[in-house]
């Protein structure tokens, strides 16, 4: 936490980290702003505040690992390379969307990228992930499967039946759970015997951490010893990275059960301002730097709202297309 | 008689029930103090307290065991689905046990729960989150099934099954929630479980539909009269127990009829309705009995595709029409 | 054609594709050790080695589930729920999961899994393991449903399940185990889905069934025959795809159909079968279809009780008659 | 387990546990014989072997605690108070039975005993315990819920939830996991990533101990403190009773995956052979009176047959009642 960031990173890797949190936050932003346009409709989940996990965990994982993901999984497919235009065009529901307009902001999915979806159903990833991880392995690939979840996916079944199937059969997976405190309303202490979520891994075996998710070194660091431990001992690792998310649980919640102090808390603990000041601090960006690299991303989004605004919408006849081969 | 929300009507339900009974809790995932998330349980952990005003764990086989256990163990549960989607999470404690429980151990005991799930299609929340399940409740014997169109039935249904001694899959519809209409303030108002609605008199045709679709059938026979034709509109309000005397008589006598359903289209509730109505009226019927339904697809994410998916009132005019049309 | 049983013919198919294609994997509670509960996966372990030959924990959700990520990571699994009753734990991973992958990620991924489940009642296993589940997967789009009632399909179709793209619920029978016939030897004997057999011609009445009903159906024929009555008996193999040209086709020649269930009756997919043929013969049927299904209870354990809830071979010539006798 | 048995409990107690465990093994190797002449159907999963866990748990529990198992379940019944004979008439599938031949050997079921069920769903019991503990600390009742279930029970969802919720809820449960090694013909081994099941328990902040589940004392003792804490704290606990059984899974299974080794080994420490050569060193019965205890219960099982034997088929009507209300 304390070593210097070159120590960990060359200098262009760090501001690629930079870049791609400042995205994923224009990019939320963005789409709030859609949605209350109307344009984009639906359920939509913004990653705002949590950008350090994915940003970190992404640049941990090797690019051919599989990652999964749940609801709020905008960012982790940007930032795994997802276009931003064709998950723009997917949240307005159009034909060149990144899964024809039919998935939407809960369901992106890519897997040229290995990007094995967002869903919906609190926990339904978790079987899946072990799943992924098993052909993996079956297959003889060298790739892992890593699988993020929130705090209160955990009191799911599946959870359970994951974290013991991937340690009985040692399979090669890396569950992120990503902490922000809450499931919707639901403050993680009100719904879990034992909020601490890294130490439900003791039932299974399964070595766990719990890390600061609001430093992307930290999760970049966390995440690739987890990855390099994963692969090396083909057996399941738990991580959990405490985070906070800085709007309502979905565009329809005012989010208050939250008192505007404990916001503001984390909101001073903003992954993005924090690693731009060690950038600026440590003199590998200056402030002007960082600054050209907000509006191109800010450029970027711009595009993609374009691109999604002058899409064609799908025809009528997709309807019955892609159900069965 | 007050106008209120279908959304308040159930609110109101709940509120006047657990003034009457104190055996009855509300438990479900962020019912109490984000007060659910559809906000249908506003108010009530203020009125009746954290001991009765239950917030779960997401575990939705759970949720639906614990209320099993606890009406064993002699409350009434009210337990929240935060939509009927998540309920496929549920299937073992809904049908394995819930609906199983008393009959297998031979009647001596008996499961007072109501399960109250939103659900239907119309929001863009794609596949996942936009199912019509209720096919799968009617179909498992053991459980009763509702389904309220309007506000006073959602109001009236919703008392007689927390009242009711069996267990009762109650199921809302998440686009009727700000639907408006007269509900009776008598605290005694109850509607009586399988007894179906007729909410339209017509002679020409009988159109039968439930929940959401009865509101669009009301809508297309209403466009229906402009052009001089006259339908029957029967709302089943319940579907186990269901009131088949009532759809049958009417298409006994308009001798053409037209069965509305949101769920998929293929073994999906709808059939049952028509074969009955083939087998009562056989020899009366003037057309075949048409089926309006669900496409049977996951639902897709764009609203332009989704809105294919889903009966409208022109798919209900339409029907209606072609079946008028039809000479045998 | 050598003769084995139903249980004989899907252990070979299994062994027969797992040799053809290394990308097969076999995993279920005790497929391998075990041997099966009902031992249909005899001899897999010895064969093909634990890499192949799984057994898993008591997860059935997990298990659906570690079928759909494998199959997305380029496995073909073919999953064993113990017995299609436990299914119902696994609705979420199956409904909501399996069936919507490939179109809710817009025609990606595909999910090659072949989910193999004995069920259906008969041997005094009670309310819980008694349980024909079929018209749940036979209503949810994106998944096909096989029901084999014969050794030759069991074997024929399993395969051509295996080879399929699609995610298949490859349902068995358990009384169907020990029944023989002739199964062809050759390895590239399949059976396509989508395509009903027709067990028996005949020109007085079309009986539509499936899995053992449809055995059942044959004898009903069989005895029928005794009385000059002729009936013409559609086994329908896949509920999904439905063949519904072969049933209509039947019923519009001998005017008259009876459909057989084992599930429960009310919303049971017999009143699709029996709507699709009211819809397309109007014109044509001398009577109303009748269904024979199973009764809308919780199965029973006692052996006197349970009989009553299954349809017999009786209870299918006395429809068959009265269909006949009807007159209008 | 070294101090004296007259220590723990009066001569009497004592050699009703005797009797309770020969009561149960008589009635079990009945219900084989039956099984084979065919007036025993469906599936049969018999007790013999694990007498100690059901008869030291009764023992240790209140009257009117709840108790709920799974289909293995009729010593449970039995040992808390059934009539054998209409346990009997239930297996036999007779109106007089004690579900009136509706539920059969995996459902025997007597609230006016707290006895609440036999489930064959594996785990389907853990929510339900958990709802009946709800609703006496609801109603402000003085019992628990007792949860019986198996080593291979455990790998549900509804277990993890279940623990979870007990926990969260702090209700009155005592989980009692009869660890026969076995789940069918999987050893827990291979089904569990830590086979040390009440070590599971520490994801959830439960308190959990090993027992010796072949001993009737050590199990009375462990489950008589788990019954006090229980009450006294409104929390849940686990103890694993590590027992064996001496049949197949079912009547079904020859139970070719044990070696004969492995089974003559747990056979030697019969719980009720040993509590008898317990009971005659400390001079607390005699081996004549022990035997006249045997011969009284294999009166009560004969009778038990007969009865059922003689016992009337429901009327037909019966199929349509006990459904709804
Ligand atoms: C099975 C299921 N139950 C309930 C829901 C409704 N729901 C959506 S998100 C959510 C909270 C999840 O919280 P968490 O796992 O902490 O993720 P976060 O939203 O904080 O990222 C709930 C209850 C759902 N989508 N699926
Ligand atoms: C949900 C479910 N899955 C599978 C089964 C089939 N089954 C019956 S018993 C059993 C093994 C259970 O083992 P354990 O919990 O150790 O109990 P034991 O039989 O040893 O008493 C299985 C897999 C079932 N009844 N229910
Ligand atoms: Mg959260
Ligand atoms: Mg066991």
């Amino acid at each position: 936490m304390d070593s210097k960031l070159r120590a960990i990173l060359p200098d262009q890797e760090l501001l690629k980290l930079y870049q791609q949190m400042v995205l994923s936050r224009e990019f939320e932003e963005s789409c709030a702003e859609q949605y209350t346009k109307g344009h984009i409709t639906g359920f939509l989940h913004l990653y705002s505040g949590q950008e350090a996990v994915a940003v970190g965990a992404t640049a941990g994982l090797h690019k051919d690992d599989y990652i999964l993901s749940a609801y709020r999984e905008h960012a982790q497919a940007i930032v795994r390379g997802a276009d931003p235009k064709r998950v723009m065009a997917e949240l307005f529901g159009k034909a060149t969307g990144i899964c024809k307009g039919k998935g939407g902001s809960m369901h992106l999915f890519d897997p040229g990228l290995s990007f094995m979806g967002g869903y919906a159903i609190v926990g339904g990833q978790f079987p899946i992930a072990v799943g992924l991880a098993f052909a993996a392995k079956y297959r003889k690939e060298d790739r892992i499967s890593a699988c993020f979840f929130g705090d209160g996916a955990v009191n799911q079944g599946t959870f359970h039946e994951g974290l013991n199937w991937a340690r009985l059969w040692n399979l090669p997976v890396l569950f992120v759970c990503e902490n922000n405190f809450y499931g919707i309303g639901t403050e993680v202490h009100r719904s879990s015997a034992l909020a601490d979520i890294h130490k439900r891994a003791c039932g299974y075996d399964i070595p766990a951490v719990r890390i600061d998710g609001m430093d992307v070194m930290a999760v970049y660091e966390a995440v690739k010893w987890g990855v390099d431990w994963v692969r090396e001992n083909s057996r399941p690792y738990l991580i959990e990275a405490m985070t906070y998310r800085f709007r309502g649980h979905s565009m329809a919640d005012p989010g208050k059960y939250r008192s505007a102090a404990e916001v503001e808390l984390w909101k001073a603990r903003d992954p993005i301002v924090g690693f731009a000041k060690r950038l600026a601090d440590e003199r590998i960006a200056t402030g002007e730097q960082l600054e050209v690299i907000r509006e191109k991303a800010a450029a970027i989004v711009q595009e993609a709202v374009k691109f999604a605004e002058e899409s064609p919408w799908p025809e009528d006849d997709e309807v019955y297309k892609d159900i069965y081969v | 008689m007050p106008e209120m929300t279908y959304r308040d009507a159930i609110n109101l339900a709940l509120k006047e029930e657990m003034r009457r009974d104190p055996s009855i809790v509300v438990l479900g995932e962020d019912v109490a103090l984000y007060e659910g998330s559809f906000k249908v349980t506003r108010g009530l952990l203020a009125e009746f307290g954290e001991e009765r005003v239950k917030d779960t764990p997401i575990s939705e086989n759970t949720i639906i065991g614990v209320s099993v256990g606890a009406a064993m163990g002699g409350l009434r549960p009210v337990a929240e689905l935060m939509t009927v989607n998540f309920a496929l999470l549920a299937m073992d404690q809904i049908v394995n046990h819930m609906a199983k429980i008393r009959s297998m151990f031979g009647g001596q005991t008996y499961l007072p729960i109501t399960v109250r799930a939103p659900g239907g299609g119309g929001s863009q929340l794609a596949a996942q989150h936009s199912q019509s399940l209720e096919t799968y409740f009617m179909h498992c014997p053991g459980i009763y099934v509702a389904m309220p169109a309007t506000p006073a039935d959602a109001k009236g249904l919703l008392k007689s099954c927390i009242r009711d001694n069996n267990p009762v899959m109650f199921l809302e519809h998440e686009l009727l929630y700000n639907s408006k209409g007269e509900v009776p303030e008598d605290p005694e108002f109850l509607v009586p479980l399988g007894k179906a609605a007729v909410m339209r008199e017509g002679k020409d045709l009988t159109i039968v539909a439930y929940s959401r679709m009865s509101v669009l059938a009301l809508q297309a026979a209403a466009e229906l009269e402009k052009d001089g034709i006259s339908c029957e509109v029967v709302d089943l309000r319940t579907l186990n127990p269901l009131d088949t005397e009532t759809f049958i008589a009417s298409a006994r006598r308009t001798g053409r009829a037209v069965v509305v359903e949101e769920c998929w289209r293929t073994a999906g509730l709808g059939s049952d309705i028509a074969f009955r109505i083939h087998e009562a009226c056989f020899d009366t019927l003037l057309a075949p009995v048409r089926r309006v339904s669900g496409l049977d697809v996951p639902m897709p994410y764009s609203r332009k595709l989704e809105k294919l998916c889903i009966p409208q009132v022109e798919t209900i005019t339409a029907a209606v029409k072609e079946v008028l049309s039809e000479k045998y």
